[in-house]
């Protein structure tokens, strides 16, 4: 789960870690009253769940409060489309309103799991202000990186030499020690997976300020930390996923004509994958997942049904743990509920195989049987228009 | 033979008692899987199944002598599950449960180093020897004793290939879900190397996806180790948007890395054949196969 | 550092572990009051830094705060020489007056650094209230061990294990884990070597009940704790020992006629050793330790000189870091002062040995020089009065 | 021969710059030691007694390829700076600094594990090769190269067993005191097994103390190793009462475990020749060495 800059500024800020001073806006009136505040230049920030922003042009800088106001009001309300975010993008509901900052100098600091070496990593860089995959690709030799065990923390030798790798002065050797201790501290006991201060500013008065913040916690630990579920903002999240979410399911909207409904997540990319290979076009990952109720089918089919640009649909199901009965019986009162028009593909194996095929024969509605995956596939794609 | 269970494995069900454990454990008795013991903490002195519940897997270990054990847990009690069995000196642990925090996981794996035991998951289906033992949430009737090793981050998916392989005429010595999640036990390396000296597998198909680095060790581990048995491929995932993450925890592409590409291009390099239709797994064996025949 | 069970008492009472209600009484009237305001048959029990208490009549019973006020009159200002005080015994200025306790069970529970394992380790028995050297040597069936690593800490499958060891019901499973988990925390924070409660009891109403508490904190790990230091009670210490505490000195009264001042740990236990061997009996434990100053090996020996058994001093120097210079003008300065009559044996060796032998040579007092360690040894037994 | 360390030993001193370090890193080089430099946070690119100073061990290590590092510094960052070593690949670490919390002692232990390195301390006046190197803070002059091997807990101790082995014309091959605290590096058994194998070495005396079970292991070693040399033993402490910490932090009897007469039934037990008087420590040696030859 990730969360806003704003939310990941106040963990800092309880943390005793330097940000900003700033306030957050959801109004041009708010805006322009934030920037009287703060008395100096501001920076305006779409308060969104992406990165790269600034080149999108959700970061702006205000010289004044009326400027700040005129910035605000073309912000707010809008879509932001980053690098990140797909096609259309993110709605700005929140700004925050920061004093402008000139640092002196400006530094990366990420802290992640890597998977790979299989324990946490800080990674450090003298570049900030760059995204760190394209620094690590383009600059590598600028990126430092130690890794260290959850249950040990990170060593104050450790964070010393990255401190020296950052070449930072004596007197921020320790301000630098003193804030890494904290950030590991504060991603082991949260449970987070990903936190970096891109960038973190030296300032003229030789404090270290983290001018952005972007933390990710894994879900899978919010149960143990309820705290934290409260801080999810689902206005970012695309309305058919969070739709899909309450139910359990797995659902990523795409852009393609063919919209799959499969049980199991590699089993749904693979069917995504032989579309394409036929040269289809998925409209989605779904996965109804493995302990699925008829109610979740019947709103996953709904949901695949209605995304305008699904043209044909798949259905894909190896019973194992979910029974072929139970799906068919939600497909059928979606898509009577729906009024079915498009034609339906559907491939039934394993667990009631027959009873789930009879429920859909019975049905009366428009569905076609293959008998294997790859006929399965080739129908789809052919219903969706393209000649194979 | 098969690799890591037989029809001699004895295996242990910790969180026996529970709804999902029951339902599985019935199934793999069924399938004739030698289950010797549960676990449930302060259930110890019942019977499950017919089977001895006790409190801790000491217990269980000390009674009953297991060497794989099978764990139906919550998420959150995962990770203590995995410890309590590695400690208690069980060699092969398969963590069923699904969604075990990641630094948990960590926190798993520096602790098996300690003892020396295995672990298959978390997240995965299990595995299975055809005819011998599952230990595994698997259909068991698709199986059938055979030549082909499989080795699959992915659940259904493998139920897939299996199937296919079945349908063509090859039956499976062990195949293996190796887990979903960012960080998991056995992968696809120590697993080849396994297969490898296992005289039944004439062949390994490995059903990997996107995320993570897995694919691209197993490619390095095959380009230095004069691999003696054809290696096939499937990855899925050709088609995942960067930074969505598709089902299992693990499969995301993240800052760059991970997509099926590379994985497939790493792969190929190492010498694997690539399918590239996952509806062609099981034709595609069959082909390798007869040639090396 | 070991603290008082009262106050050992006070962070379990804080952690949220059920201990006996009780007042602190340093007077028989403070002690009748707590037994008023306990209102049912108390428990009195003197606060010294010994285990052995009950045994030697430091824990009693009144069933009246009549009987209370008198109990406490005969235990307050009084000694109490228990096994492991040492025959003159320690100071009794505090009572604890605890409400009596009627346990169903009880239990031990001990968690200790585990020298020879290089870890820490939680012990626990059904066989509360009996020292653990004592349970461990006649009943070893009885005591489960279990290793665990500061960084890790306990697990909690391994307090279930312990639990079920212990036979609890399952209600009190979950009571017990959770305590031990508390203690486990406690002990890793606050760098404890010791801590014991024993026993700990199972009450009528089911709940677990801490009747007895010790802790020992590392001497070395203070420096990080400055809230522990204030917990030390110095009236519990040997008034020599103290003394020579303050100077950085090493000081262990023992009941021989030969005092002994050494350089060094080893030699200095080599030294009581070899008194030893020739049929002496050393007189006490002195290791001047290496970073010495000429004020303290004054008080040094003032206060080796102080012990009245003393017959004859034995001076054993291998200089090194120490000078024999230094070591010799602290040495005449206390001799001076205390107008030295006994007879004291010098055996200087290592670094500026000819300069600290002038100096005592000059003084004027009566040192006898011996060329090396059995010489000296020897000569200072037989000073002592025993015929070798 | 010798052990650990020679006359090509390559020495880093961290803390170099304290008063401390300054004083005994100025006799180490008077004594020969190769000395390649010192680590001082905040002092990089100093120079100090003639030595580069650098903030970190790594740099060190990457300019000077030190082999061994003798610790100076405060103990409350000793654990940090055994880690700091060991992780930057010195694979002999010698830490003189006495008062290391043992928790942090304990977690020092756990992280030597996985790098492989050898420690010796804390709390101890380190080792000497004479005639090749000292690092440590002994007096090096009393030492003569020669065929007795010292394993000590103790500093002054062995500096009066030293010279009353010079006095009997007996030299040392390597004299190691592994530290006085509850918690340390390589002990007697793992040193024992060194001096085995070191031509030079022809006896090896031990000098024990009560408290721990250091001695009781090397008992247990000798008893199942066929030991090739004699090996003589002082234990110091014989007088002493339990429970009382004679001035060693490890110096303890606890729970009436670590008495200096458990510990010499068990090393006699184990064909040590047990010296019970420690003014004869050379005469002794001296004795078992011309029987020998």
């Amino acid at each position: 789960m990730l969360i806003h800059e704003f939310q990941a500024k106040e963990f800092l800020r309880r943390l005793d870690v330097n940000i900003p001073e700033g306030r957050l806006a959801a109004t041009p009136a708010e805006a322009i009253q934030a920037a009287r505040e703060l008395a100096s230049p501001v920076v305006l920030k779409a308060q969104v769940l992406a990165g790269g922003r600034g080149k999108a042009g959700g970061i702006l800088r205000a010289d004044n409060p009326e400027e700040a106001q005129k910035l605000a009001a073309g912000l707010l309300g809008s879509h932001l489309a980053t690098a990140q975010t797909g096609g259309q993008g993110l709605p700005v509901f929140r700004l925050l309103v920061e004093k402008a900052i000139q640092p002196k100098k400006e530094f990366y600091v990420g802290l992640c799991v890597d998977r790979k070496n299989e324990n946490l990593a800080v990674l450090a860089s003298s570049r900030g202000g760059i995204e760190i995959e394209q620094l690590s690709a383009s600059c590598p030799e600028s990126v430092k990186k130690i890794g260290f065990y959850p249950d040990e923390g990170l060593k104050l030798f450790e964070a010393r030499r990255l401190a020296y790798f950052l070449k930072l002065e004596e007197s921020s050797v320790r301000d630098f020690v003193h804030l890494l201790q904290k950030l590991t501290r504060f991603f082991i006991d949260h449970d987070l997976k990903l936190l970096e201060i891109n960038p973190l500013a030296l300032t003229a008065d030789g404090k270290l300020t983290a001018l952005d913040a972007r933390m990710e916690f894994d879900d899978c630990s919010l149960p143990r930390h309820p705290e934290l579920a409260a801080l999810r903002d689902e206005s970012q999240e695309n309305e058919l996923e969070r739709e899909a979410r309450k139910y359990g399911l797995n659902y990523i909207k795409m852009d393609g004509q063919i919209g799959c409904l499969v049980n199991g997540a590699g089993l749904a990319m693979a069917t995504m994958d032989i579309v394409k290979h036929f040269g289809g076009r998925p409209a989605n990952f779904l996965d109804i997942g493995g302990g699925v109720t008829e109610e979740a089918v019947s709103r996953a089919f709904e949901i695949l049904l209605s995304d305008d640009q699904v043209i044909s649909a798949l259905i894909n199901i190896f019973g194992g743990i979910v029974r072929c009965d139970l799906v068919a019986r939600g497909v059928v009162k979606a898509a009577h509920s729906r009024s079915l028009k498009k034609p339906v593909v559907v491939r039934l194996e394993g667990t009631n195989v027959a009873e789930g095929r009879k429920i859909l024969e019975d049905s009366g509605l428009p569905f076609t049987f293959a008998l294997d995956f790859e006929r399965a596939a080739r129908l789809a794609v052919e219903l969706s228009g393209v000649r194979i | 033979m098969s690799i890591l269970i037989d029809s001699q494995s004895r295996i242990l069900v910790q969180g026996l008692t529970g709804k999902e454990a029951t339902f599985h454990a019935g199934k793999m008795l069924e399938y004739g899987t030698r289950l010797v013991a549960g676990v449930t903490p302060g259930k110890g002195g019942q019977r499950h199944l017919g089977l001895p519940v006790y409190n801790t897997v000491e217990e269980a270990v000390k009674s009953e002598e297991p060497d794989v054990s099978i764990i139906f847990v919550p998420p959150l009690v995962g990770a203590e599950a995995i410890m309590e069995a590695a400690e208690a000196g069980l060699k092969l642990i398969v963590c069923i449960t699904e969604g075990i925090p990641v630094l948990d996981m960590l926190r798993v794996k520096s602790w098996l180093k300690r003892y020396q035991a295995s672990l298959i998951g978390p997240n995965t289906p299990g595995l299975i020897s055809p005819g011998q033992s599952k230990v595994g949430i698997m259909p068991g009737h698709i199986h059938r004793p055979g030549p082909v090793g499989i080795i699959s981050r992915s659940g259904t998916l493998t139920y897939e290939a299996v199937q296919q392989l079945t349908a063509v005429g090859l039956g499976q010595s062990t195949a293996i879900g190796i887990g979903g999640d960012p960080i998991t036990g056995l992968k696809f390396a120590e697993l080849l190397e396994l297969f490898r000296n296992d005289s039944q597998t004439e062949a390994v198909v490995l059903i990997g996806e996107i995320g993570g680095s897995a694919e691209e060790e197993a490619a390095d581990y095959l380009k230095t180790s004069s691999y003696p048995k054809p290696v096939l491929a499937y990855i899925a995932g050709i088609t995942a948007p960067a930074g969505k993450r598709l089902g299992h925890a693990g499969a995301i592409i993240e800052g760059g890395q991970g997509s099926a590409g590379e994985k497939i291009e790493r792969l190929k390099a190492a010498g694997v054949k690539i399918i590239d239709n996952p509806a062609r797994i099981g034709l595609i064996t069959a082909e390798v196969l007869s040639v090396k025949n």
